[in-house]
């Protein structure tokens, strides 16, 4: 709080806009900074779209916006365009999300579940052929299983083939996805058979329709938690968030304004919205890189 | 008031001067008042129509004979804003008394329109129609009905060979007649028509001027006309309207010499209209 | 049982039969309502209308949203208008039949039927991108007013063909030209008609959210547009935004900001049937 | 100078009229490029007729059937819900009902178009699908039957007002031609009105099919988003505008093949709906000239 | 072939039997075929107009009469699918000549139509709308023919006070003259009327009868009409026409007298129509 009005007596003077455009994961987070950042700079207008990570990266490699919400690494394809476009750019993680995997509360048989048996049920060899809930331990029910998870254009499913099935993209593909991760809650919580995984906010407000499911990855039953996820034990089921700066707009005094606001203030939004909070050595670290990249930018000019 | 006068004048209606003309009252209208939303289209009209006669309806246009004509069949019964004052009894019975079955009616009382609106069907399904929808089943009897329908209006020579072609195909004057006989062939008692020849060439025209000569044997038939020479020839008694009221009913002839009132004199003249 | 009775119990039956089909569309279009009304009007307020974007449910609101809306409304009227009403004439008044006025026709129809979302990948090339002009009103209003024209069309060509014809011969024949016809007879005769197309098809327009997600409208924009080429969000996309957070305060928001978007449709649907009743009556000469 | 004037006048007036002709232009030229690009990589028998589309998964496969399947599904089960109903109200708004009751009921039907599709989404999938549920505990709670039905409810108002305007039209002596010979109003509506404005019901028919085939938000929603070659209606499925929106609003590279994919998806659509419309069009045309 | 008889006959057309009819010829037809399309609604039409006098046009409903009369003024040009051969001279100069500007010629023919089909703006807007769209800005000029056109058709001293009242709201006959007083307003020489009175009650028929009259001292009037008794009455001269043919054209009294051809003497005894 303190910070925040010494800020503002300091920074009045700033003004211009700022187009922040990407992913809808972190918008939430990101919508939050730039709402805070009204108090700081009132004559900065900041936008933020929702375009998807992908959609986001389209606008960045021209130009047409100054930061991208990215809720996975850059693909080498964009950064060639970026490249061709003469973009130099800068990867900032700001927070982790949680992936939680979870069933319907009246599913009295599952506590806890290993990364081989996530493996087993989502790899693309299981499509048709587990489809019944004790073929994963031969003690849970003779069930048909339902299956929930996000679309297969988002980062979020990217990131959790990545991690479990060990390869982008792989999946099997008769499961129920959506964009919407507010459908998948309804979907879990109305079907006693179901299986599914989203991001750790959606459950965190929804605690009550849904029943959260503990990961073993050889260590134990870990649930997603704040310290579990920022210590690392939550593995591999949490990762990284992240904005993308480009040198150009780095070099506009609100951006840089704006940016090391974000990076000051991301610990305290990030918990509030649901996210989880990179630990402060990390944080100190991107706040470093970042002066590094303006500096560097700004001499090369 | 010329309502007040009509009324008195019924009476003395020179009915003997038409030879040939049964007594018997086949249709019989009382103090008609009707309404389309506030306008007031007729006012207290009082009329007997005979039986296996041709009672013609004259007058401008609007003046109210095609409102009168369709009260006949209760038509206007789906009319918006239509209301209706008065009684019309046919053979007795009051037609618009609550029990009775309107459909019922209209099969007894038929009604030919202006323009020929044959259905977009063949020329059998047309005249077929009436007995399809009573949910006449047999065959046989369906077939002799239309064929003696159409032998009735003189059309069957014309079309017997062409029973399953458009009724669309056919010219205005043939359309006419199918529409007549569509209506003979759900035997009606009454026949009802809105200007049946308004549209139609002068060979069609005496067609079916000839073809009411012959229907009145078996019918009681109420026209209307904008044609004052065709109300003249084909009528037994002829009904002069205007502005909603009925100015004079008399025998046709009576009409046409000696009208006692100087609007039907001025009209029939060609003063107006 | 006679025929004519049993003719008439089925009569009666499909009469009652239409009554309750007319009324299940209506009860249906009332659990609607009544559901969203029941979620949302605990949060209509004046501050809900007032209030800037917020990640705090309690404290968003729909300034920017609704001024969106009205902006995309009037940007959208001031192209559409004119372009689908001057094109409504041409096809009317001045096309001779023949291959040229059939492709044009058959190319409306087409249009009309071409879904919403094709029509924001368009406006994405040809105006975010070719004519350079980026996620703004302008933008939007663009496409929305491509997607809208051909209904425009339609309606415009219904109204003046319903103006009777006697009034144009009667212009005619006393040496007006043709435009001065159009102009000075047809076009203020046929203008309720006209009207009513128009503003059904804006109240289309302004529920699309597809085409302008593609178009690039934001989520999150802080500021009342001031220009036709500032950025913007309206309210489909709002509420399209909040629907998709997890608490459940923004689900409660998008109800209220469904509300106020369902009354602007309602109160330009209610303009629309005045004035559509009103030039019914009118019509009588 | 009244001339040149008048001349000018036309011209622009011709003006705004091309405009729709470049917009179809630019429309298929701007799903072309990309489309191009696409079937640059993925052979068109291969989308033809593969019966997967998992073009985001890591075994990539561009079979566009089961999207086609999925739309026609629902598109189907829509039909059904909107047909018998959209067309009793317009037979019982034209023949039957006060015109007063007309007035009022034909516009008010008409705000269930209006309503955003978004909301209708939610109402498929909270409120049908648990009551469909009940009847049918095996149906999953994305399924294309819910989705179907409300879309359904979605396209009511196109046929009942296109059809009612259609019977409207109906000259109105063939109607009395009907209750002239004893017809009740059931009778003279399906013996006569209907068959005599059958092409313009057609064309409203097709209007509702094109919309149903096009509209978006419902089906990602409600429907799931599961690329199913299937006819079942209990289970997820997945139609081309729900792709073309999950794709174009996810964190796929664009540029790269899967991107593309929402064009071909999309030229697809613009096909299908073309198609609609042209037969929508050729017998409105037909119809035109039969009661001119 | 009629056609051909009607050639030889109308150069022995009895105009001498007319008092005081001009002899000036003022619109000639020559050879007129006109086409709807495919359909044929004019055939080979041969005719000489005179100047200051009435020519009436009768025939039965189809018969071309209205199709003839637009062709005089040309307003049958935005017709899809019309089709005319044959020339049209007005003063000797032919219409249908690529240099004569169509709305120029309206402006010398003036119409008035069936029915009284005033613009729904007010009375004195109506009668000025000829003059604005001519460009003419003088106030003064326009209120003062305003005025006079007004009381050349006899209604001014009816609505002086109510300049600026919606003219719908004037009766049918009103209307009617309302319109009269329009087409005046731009000084036509040629007026034409196509069944001016046939919506109008008897009194408003005998006003505009009586109007043409006083017209015809000024102007060429040619008028279509279903009333024979009104042609006449007010016409010099009376065509008939029938299936697109001119079957006769003579003088009034000749035609309703001693008419030629059988197809006349049948149609205005009403044998139909
Ligand atoms: N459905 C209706 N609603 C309101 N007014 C009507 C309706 N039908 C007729 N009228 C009015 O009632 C009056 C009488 O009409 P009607 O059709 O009976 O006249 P008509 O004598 O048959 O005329 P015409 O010779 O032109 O057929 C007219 O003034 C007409 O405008
Ligand atoms: N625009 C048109 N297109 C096609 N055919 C037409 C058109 N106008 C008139 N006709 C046809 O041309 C013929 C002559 O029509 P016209 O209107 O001249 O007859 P009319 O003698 O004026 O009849 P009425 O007494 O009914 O006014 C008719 O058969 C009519 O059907
Ligand atoms: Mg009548
Ligand atoms: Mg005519």
């Amino acid at each position: 709080q303190k910070s925040t009005e010494e800020n503002t007596t300091e920074e009045t003077t700033l003004s211009g806009q700022i187009q922040i455009d990407g992913s809808s994961t972190v918008y939430p987070i990101t919508e939050a900074i730039a709402e805070e950042f009204r108090a700081v700079a009132p004559e900065v207008k900041v936008t933020v779209g929702v375009s998807g990570t992908g959609g986001g990266f389209k606008k960045f490699v021209r130009n047409e916006i100054d930061i991208n919400d990215a809720s996975r690494s850059i693909k080498d394809s964009e950064a060639e365009q970026c490249k061709e476009n003469g973009i130099n750019y800068i990867e900032l993680s700001v927070a982790y999300d949680g992936l939680a995997v979870l069933v319907n509360p009246q599913n009295d048989w599952v506590a806890d579940i290993t990364i081989e048996e996530l493996k087993k049920i989502w790899e693309p060899a299981a499509q048709g052929a587990i489809m019944k809930w004790n073929q994963i331990r031969p003690e849970w029910p003779a069930e048909e299983i339902h299956l929930f998870g996000p679309g297969v254009a988002s980062g979020t499913y990217d990131y959790f083939t990545e991690a479990i099935v060990g390869e982008s993209g792989a999946s099997r593909g008769d499961y129920t996805a959506s964009e919407d991760d507010n459908v998948l809650v309804q979907g879990i919580s109305s079907d006693k058979f179901a299986l599914g995984f989203f991001g750790l906010a959606y459950y965190e407000e929804n605690k009550d329709k849904l029943k959260l499911v503990g990961v073993n990855n050889g260590s134990g039953s870990v649930l997603p938690t704040m310290e579990t996820v920022a210590n690392g034990s939550y593995a591999p089921l949490s990762r990284p968030i992240f904005i993308y700066v480009s040198n150009k707009s780095a070099k506009r005094e609100e951006v840089k304004t704006f940016v090391n606001f974000y990076l000051e203030n991301v610990t305290s939004i990030s918990e509030e919205v649901g996210y989880i909070p990179l630990p402060e050595a990390e944080i100190n670290k991107q706040k470093e890189k970042f002066n590094s990249f303006t500096a560097g930018s700004n001499s090369t000019k | 008031m010329t309502t007040a006068i009509n009324i008195k004048e019924e009476s003395k209606i020179s009915t003997d001067e038409v030879e040939n003309l049964s007594k018997t009252v086949k249709i019989e209208a009382r103090n008609i008042d009707v309404f389309y939303s506030e306008f007031k289209a007729l006012k207290d009209i009082n009329m007997n129509i005979y039986e296996n006669s041709v009672t013609a309806f004259i007058g401008p246009s609007g003046c109210g004979k095609s409102t009168f004509l369709r009260c006949l069949n209760r038509m206007n019964d789906y009319i918006d804003g239509f209301k209706m004052k008065g009684e019309i009894l046919i053979d007795g019975k009051k037609i618009y008394w609550k029990s009775v079955v309107v459909e019922e009616l209209r099969k007894q009382v038929g009604m030919v329109f202006q323009k020929p609106n044959p259905f977009p069907k063949s020329i059998f399904d047309n005249v077929a129609y009436g007995l399809k929808i009573q949910g006449v089943k047999d065959k046989k009897f369906i077939e002799e009905r239309v064929e003696l329908s159409l032998k009735q209006v003189a059309l069957w020579d014309e079309v017997k060979d062409n029973l399953k072609k458009g009724a669309l195909a056919l010219s205005g004057g043939q359309q006419q007649r199918l529409c007549i006989a569509r209506t003979l062939a759900v035997e009606p008692s009454v026949i009802l028509m809105d200007e049946p020849t308004s549209a139609l060439d002068p060979i069609s025209t005496a067609k079916i001027e000839e073809l009411m000569f012959e229907l009145k044997k078996q019918y009681t038939i109420v026209i209307v006309t904008h044609n004052m020479q065709q109300a003249a020839r084909i009528s037994d008694m002829t009904a002069f309207f205007y502005m909603g009221e009925l100015i004079e009913y008399d025998s046709t002839k009576t009409i046409f010499t000696k009208p006692k009132q100087e609007k039907t004199q001025n009209y029939i003249t060609g003063r107006f209209g | 049982m006679t025929n004519a009775t049993k003719n008439r119990l089925i009569d009666k039956a499909f009469l009652i039969f239409g009554i309750l089909a007319t009324l299940f569309g209506i009860v249906i279009l009332c659990i609607f309502i009544g559901n969203i009304f029941a979620d949302g009007i605990s949060r209509l307020s004046f501050d809900f209308l007032d209030n800037l974007p917020s990640r705090k449910p309690e404290k968003a609101g729909i300034l920017t949203a609704w001024t969106g809306t009205l902006w995309i409304l009037g940007l959208t009227t001031l192209v559409a208008f004119p372009l689908g009403v001057g094109a409504g004439i041409y096809l009317e008044e001045y096309a001779k039949k023949g291959w040229l006025s059939n492709i044009l026709e058959i190319n409306i129809a087409n249009l009309a039927g071409v879904p919403s979302i094709i029509y924001g990948l368009l406006g994405l090339e040809i105006f975010v991108r070719i004519m350079g002009l980026g996620g703004s009103l302008l933008a939007g209003s663009f496409t929305l007013s491509l997607l809208i024209l051909p209904i425009i069309i339609v309606s415009t060509r219904e109204a003046i063909k319903a103006v009777p014809k006697s009034i144009k011969e009667a212009a005619f024949a006393l040496g007006a030209t043709k435009w001065q016809t159009i102009w000075s007879q047809i076009l203020p005769a046929s203008m309720g008609g006209i009207l009513t197309g128009v503003i059904l098809s804006i109240s289309r327009a302004i529920g699309e959210t597809a085409p302008l997600i593609v178009v690039g409208a934001l989520a999150y924009v802080p500021f009342v547009a001031k220009s036709p080429m500032d950025e913007f969000t309206v309210l489909p996309i709002q509420i399209f935004n909040w629907v998709s957070r997890p608490q459940h305060g923004f689900i409660v928001n998008a109800a209220a900001a469904i509300l106020i978007l369902l009354s602007i449709t309602f109160v330009m649907n209610g303009i629309a049937v005045y004035l559509r009743n009103r030039w019914q009556k009118k019509v009588k000469w | 100078m009244n001339k040149t004037r008048e001349y000018i006048i036309e011209r622009l007036l011709f003006l705004c009229a091309a405009i729709t002709v470049f917009t179809t232009i630019s429309i298929i030229l701007v799903l072309l490029v990309e489309a191009v690009g696409f079937f640059k990589e993925v052979s068109i028998v291969d989308f033809l007729t593969d019966k997967e589309w998992t073009p985001l998964f890591a075994d990539k496969h561009f079979g566009i059937l089961p999207l086609v399947c999925g739309t026609l599904l629902t598109t189907f089960i829509a039909i059904s819900v909107a047909l018998p109903i959209g067309l009793t109200i317009a037979i019982y708004l034209s023949e039957y009902a006060p015109k007063s009751f007309r007035n009022i009921f034909k516009p008010l039907l008409e705000v269930l178009a209006a309503v955003p599709t978004v909301v209708y989404g939610f109402f498929a999938l909270l409120v049908v699908s648990p009551f469909l549920q009940k009847f049918f505990p095996e149906m999953s709670g994305f399924n294309s039957l819910s989705a179907g039905i409300v879309m359904g409810i979605m396209i009511i108002p196109f046929i009942s007002s296109l059809s009612e305007d259609a019977l409207y039209a109906v000259p109105k002596s063939l109607r009395e031609a009907a209750y002239g010979m004893g017809s009740t109003r059931f009778q003279t509506a399906f013996k006569v009105t209907v068959p005599a404005a059958s092409s313009g019901i057609v064309v409203s028919i097709i209007l509702a099919l094109s919309r149903a085939i096009g509209e978006t938000m419902i089906v990602a929603i409600a429907a799931g988003q599961q690329p199913r070659l299937t006819l079942d209606p209990t289970v997820p499925i997945e139609t081309i505008t729900a792709y073309i929106v999950q794709v174009s609003m996810g964190d796929v590279p664009h540029g790269s093949l899967e991107y593309k994919t929402i064009f071909a998806a999309g030229i697809t659509l613009f096909l299908f709906t073309f198609i609609l419309n042209n037969i929508s069009f050729y017998i409105k045309k037909k119809y035109q000239e039969k009661y001119d």
